[in-house]
């Protein structure tokens, strides 16, 4: 039982935030945001970094980190605001592909560590809210390759992707968990359009519909490798947020600091003390799930799926009221464009509508809840 | 003891009801209903439509050329207008500034100024925040001085809403250094076109313009649109302030959200899901709860038996209610609120067709739903933050 | 549309508010429960105020007053913390006996309003919960009687009544609304054993076990008698709550205007300023919801049963925020049994358990949810 | 970064749990998962059964006979001492007089004071908190008065918990009023048995005896019991404070309490109960994440690496939980929690057998519940109250 980051783990924090420093300042952020969402140009710099590579097994090129590092680069993303699709690309990606072909793995899994290839999950489906059995896209195999016809919502950077993976039904009822596959799909093959927009959070989605698309399979069996790198994506999730909520907490500590209003500091006001220290609170046992979700990662799934949906309901909990409440303690500054807070808020909510909400994982904790209670529990 | 609007009083409804259903452009209404962005025309066409019919100033004393109504009246109205989808009235002219003008304004200024305000022609702003004032309205910095007729006016006002509109602006500004800070304050009406005066649009976390800075440079104000004595602004304004009624609860456009919150339920698929149904349902409590307090104020002022300073505590549970609404629409909406597509604020926008045109997943209602609960963060700021509101009911109850 | 009070409807606000002042000081208040709870002295003084008949209709000697002038008295009762079953006898058993044949009625109903008959109803069952319809207790036709077996639980005063209104099954399942039946059942007839208790907030109820004991009909199809009963129930908890949680705050406001901790009132804490702003918008909440209540009991069944729900689920929350958080404002003072805030907090937290708690009244707003919204939606 | 405790550990933890389980006593361990009311004699049999095992206590140096643990390995005796169903310590004399006598006190106090708190024999009590001082620990009145070899003692202390069965209270006094409050207080060792104390019960909203006030009439105070120096006292008080530990969150406890919880839900028929789950849900991941808080501070102390500051927070979060876990065990008992049968607290009561005996609807586990509810108001109140804690904390992120 140990919290304490070794050497290494603190080095990459480091890493990461002199990058933030120099490269990836507000205006930067902003700028980008305006133009459309962030492009490759940021997840090309994370790649110079190594930082594509943490997550990829060092025999295909990559880093072959684990969850910890994962944690230590997304708070630090958090921390600088970068709305390039780290998470996805260079987290969830790789966990997927480990199910795939050893050819199909080498293939990609280089890329991704070297030469920034970028390959999202394409799982969001109109009528499955946050249910990721719900697979109404279908998977038919046709001679001897496989075409998928279907849609996918808000795909993570579909703009661009230099591949989606896209669970597809092979066989089953629409919510079946069993008869999903993981199919790789390359943009611009025939059958497949893409079409991408901004995100409320200064990044880029995109609408992708399949048809008769030709793909190449990843695994028939997916759902519990699909169940796996949401979780990841979730622990992701969870880290960012912490960053974002530190970040946006020192930002506004430094603005109670500084802005007088009748004739003093907002920070002496006990009201609003006590506002920041429930900030605090919110922080400090964000950060403590945060640790939780990363350090569950690798217990067997039924034990990792409740660690993971508790750690999703404290996070959607303590997003909200710290969003909320730093931008309530900035007064009319922290709900326009120009100032930074606002970003951190708009980014800290929509980590509630990613990967299943607040509700949707107190449902997951009620279902999955034992007899025994505890993080040993 | 008697929830039952009197008969009078829903015929009054009724009355009110057929014409907002006969005048009120669907186009707009539509809009309203959607959550989508309305146009300078849009509200200035609604306003003329009610100016004509003399309900632009619909809570004015007939002495005025208002209709006269009472309390109930002007709360059965507000209600027709907000649940069949009219834009909420720009309330700078026809509401802030007008009982101003009546109560302190000279004959030969409300000769001038009343009609464009009854008429919705006159597009007023209101020029009180400056930067660093924030809750602390009394540090009034812009300076007007007077020289022969005219006063010269130099400084900033800001969070100046739907400024960039404006004709018009009522101000305070200040004219004495002497005394506490209220006592040196003015109240003064400025034309917007007066040489030195510049809009700059603030753009809010949202993506929108909705307010602005507004920046006086030696910009010269004859000294005959000073309304009452110079100095005494602060009272003027307070009395302004006072007369914010019920309607700052927004208890009705809550209700209309309600509705439209329920109808997004179903389309997303989460009315049947008893964990978000729940919030649903605690969150109808709420506004009847706040519609009970609303009315319990009504009653009080229709009566004048029983005093009811409940003023605060509406600001606050109003914007309470407005935000836990639109947080309710934009999860219901799930990852379909992540998109930001602009032009989808639009009416009528199709998107790119080659996907089936409108929003990602064909989920066309979801279009506003995030910009719209980031917007709202302003309501428990503006207005009084409800920081400063908790203060002020903190002083009715522990003196 | 109108909340203004008639001058009659004052005057008894005022009558029962002389004789809280004379008669029912925290000393006396507090001897009685810690004596085992109020006895029927107090039930009897009310009677001698004519109180007692208030809603029984004038042709049975009562008053024949409604529904607002039962709020106007159970606030004043809540206000002096009065610890009689004032609501049981005077209100719901009244409602209840309505269904009652004429002789029935001729026989209770005088006795109610003018030699303070108590009579209550015995509806709580161990395996119901809050389910009005759950109803295990059997009666048989045996002659030409009818004979009650099954126990009941938590009577509102039990080992002080003098009948008691019993829901049996007559036919149906355990929980089918059809087939319940209302008897009434006195102490003493063979069959029938009561063992009385004291509750946590001053008053007494009994354990009611019935074996094949001999009762009087009420009427055959009883279940939506009982619910429109149980919702006059519920009026008079959240006008007694309002009485309750505005006493508690005026005593909690002139505590903090007098003590002094770091050489200043607590009333000059700006934090606990705001707590107070919040505790006074819980009580005009529950105000206005009290009297949404009082006024909705005229209305047919479904916005009857739907409006009371909305009220206790308003009552639930401001009776919890209010009541903890004025023992919270207090200080130690709070949690002890010789200060009278302590008691006025062990009342409010008692009314969430009665009548059916926030939450199983929340699934019922829930249930009946219609698509327009409001007042009068 | 590892959540797995060392084999080293699970050993530590393995081993505690075998002797609790061998040397607690069942009907005293039955009484603290039914939430009964414990006896003097069960507490003390407990300490004493500790004390013989040299873990009374558990946290002291191995200088002073203690075992010498680290931060884990208490954390893991506390945590099995609270899942086995122990008593809470009485942290009066191993946990709060022991560390300020074996710091500040003579040779000769520490060997005539220690022994008996170590084994148990001696009960301390705590005097600090007198009428009037609430939270603010250094309105010390009660004077001390020196008059040849000893302390002239006159005043009051109050809130004394279980002083009622006090050999020895520990208080901070008044020697001098010169300066700071803080300056002139000492900390003095008093036996209770000593002429012109007197112990008198404060009974709790619950209806228990559970704290007392102290009274001080000329009570005769050798001076050989001083603490340190004279005026002094508060920088002793201070450093006892300051060894408050994450045992301040009480989470292990919380954890016995959550399972009992999910008892009582599924024996109440609300286990099923969608609504009442997902307050069972929201409470485990609070409880998860106090835990994982608890543990990285323990991480932190042992490390040395990383310092961290949450001793408010626990106390906050940790206070909270144990509200809200009584809160929903009274909830879950619905109507059953209504009586009050005091001697329902008593293990063994069988109540009037002619009823089948035991409580109404032979629903016994829900006999202490609104009791428990009503006695754990006080957590948020006492320890430095969650006011005066939310004061603290914003100080180290304000400033």
């Amino acid at each position: 039982m140990d919290f304490d980051f070794t050497d290494d783990q603190l080095a990459l924090r480091d890493a990461v935030a002199r990058w933030v420093d120099k490269g990836f300042g507000f205006e930067r952020r902003h700028h980008l945001a305006k133009a459309g969402g962030a492009t490759r140009a940021v997840w090309q710099e994370l790649a110079d970094l190594g930082l594509t590579g943490l997550a990829v097994p060092s025999e295909h090129g990559g880093m072959g980190f684990g969850a910890v590092e994962a944690m230590v680069v997304m708070e630090e993303l958090g921390t600088g605001l970068v709305n390039a699709p780290f998470a996805a690309g260079a987290l969830v990606a790789p966990a997927l592909l480990q199910a795939a072909p050893a050819e199909v793995q080498a293939e990609w899994l280089p890329r991704i560590a070297e030469r920034s290839a970028l390959v999202v999950l394409a799982h969001q489906e109109r009528a499955a809210r946050y249910r990721l059995h719900h697979v109404s896209t279908q998977a038919q195999r046709s001679g001897d390759q496989w075409l998928l016809t279907g849609s996918k919502s808000v795909v993570p950077a579909g703009d661009e992707a230099d591949a989606f993976i896209v669970p597809a039904r092979l066989s089953g009822a629409v919510d079946a968990t069993d008869g999903i596959g993981l199919f790789l799909v390359r943009p611009g093959t025939a059958g497949c359009s893409v079409r991408g927009h901004a995100t409320q959070d200064g990044a880029r989605a995109a609408e992708l519909l399949l048809q008769a698309c030709a793909a190449t399979l990843v695994c028939e069996q997916g759902f519990e490798v699909l169940e796996e790198a949401v979780d990841i994506g979730i622990a992701a999730l969870c880290a960012e947020g912490v960053g974002l909520m530190g970040k946006l907490t020192a930002i506004t500590v430094d603005y109670m600091n500084t802005r007088k209003q009748f004739g003093t500091t907002l920070a002496s006001f006990q009201a609003l003390r006590h506002r920041i220290a429930d900030v605090k609170m919110q922080l400090e046992l964000a950060r403590s799930m945060s640790y939780y979700a990363s350090l569950k990662l690798g217990e067997p799934a039924p034990a990792r799926r409740r660690a993971l949906s508790q750690a999703k309901v404290q996070l959607g909990q303590s997003a909200r009221f710290v969003g909320q409440q730093c931008i309530q303690l900035h007064g009319g500054i922290g709900v326009t464009d120009e100032y930074i807070a606002s970003h951190y808020f708009k980014r800290l909510t929509m980590l509630e509508m990613q990967f299943g909400d607040t509700l949707h994982h107190l449902g997951e904790v009620s279902t999955r809840m034992q007899d025994t209670a505890g993080v040993f529990g | 003891m008697d929830l039952q609007f009197t008969p009078e009083e829903l015929a009054f409804r009724q009355e009110v009801r057929e014409w907002v259903a006969a005048h009120l452009p669907p186009d707009i209404s539509r809009k309203v209903h959607s959550g989508l962005r309305l146009s300078r025309d849009d509200m200035q066409s609604w306003a003329r439509i009610l100016g004509r019919k003399g309900w632009l100033g619909y809570a004015w004393p007939k002495a005025f050329g208002g209709p006269g109504w009472n309390a109930v009246q002007k709360h059965l109205f507000e209600e027709e207008c907000a649940l069949a989808g009219a834009p909420r009235i720009v309330p700078f002219g026809p509401v802030m500034v007008a009982p101003v003008i009546m109560s302190f304004g000279s004959p030969e200024q409300q000769a001038r100024f009343l009609p464009g305000i009854a008429s919705g022609d006159v597009w007023w702003s209101q020029g009180y925040s400056e930067p660093g004032s924030g809750s602390d309205l009394a540090s009034v910095k812009t300076r007007a001085e007077r020289v022969g007729d005219h006063y010269i006016v130099n400084g900033q006002k800001t969070w100046t809403t739907l400024g960039q509109y404006g004709d018009w602006i009522f101000c305070l500004v200040r004219t004495s250094n002497e005394g506490k800070p209220q006592t040196g304050i003015s109240f003064l009406l400025i034309d917007m076109k007066s040489p030195g005066v510049t809009v700059r649009p603030i753009i809010m976390l949202d993506g929108e313009h909705e307010v602005n800075e507004v920046f006086f440079d030696n910009v010269r104000v004859p000294a005959d649109n000073l309304i009452g004595e110079e100095n005494k602004g602060w009272t003027y304004a307070k009395h302004l302030l006072a007369h914010e009624r019920t309607n700052i609860a927004d208890v009705n456009r809550a209700k209309r959200e309600l509705e439209r919150l329920k109808r997004i339920a179903r389309a997303e698929g989460v009315w049947d899901d008893v964990r978000f149904r729940d919030q649903i349902a605690l969150l109808e409590v709420d506004i009847v709860a706040l519609e009970m307090m609303v009315l319990r104020v009504l009653s009080a002022e229709r009566s004048g038996k029983q005093s009811l300073d409940v003023a605060g505590l509406l600001k606050i549970r109003g914007s309470e209610i407005q935000q836990r609404y639109a947080e309710l629409m934009m999860q219901a909406a799930g990852p379909y609120a992540l998109p930001f597509i602009q032009e989808a604020m639009d009416a009528g926008w199709q998107g790119d067709a080659a996907l089936g045109g409108l929003w990602p997943g064909a989920a066309h209602h979801c279009a506003p739903l995030a910009s719209t609960y980031f917007n709202l963060r302003k309501t428990t700021i503006y207005g009084g933050s409800n920081e400063v509101q908790r203060n002020i009911v903190s002083q009715t109850v522990l003196g």
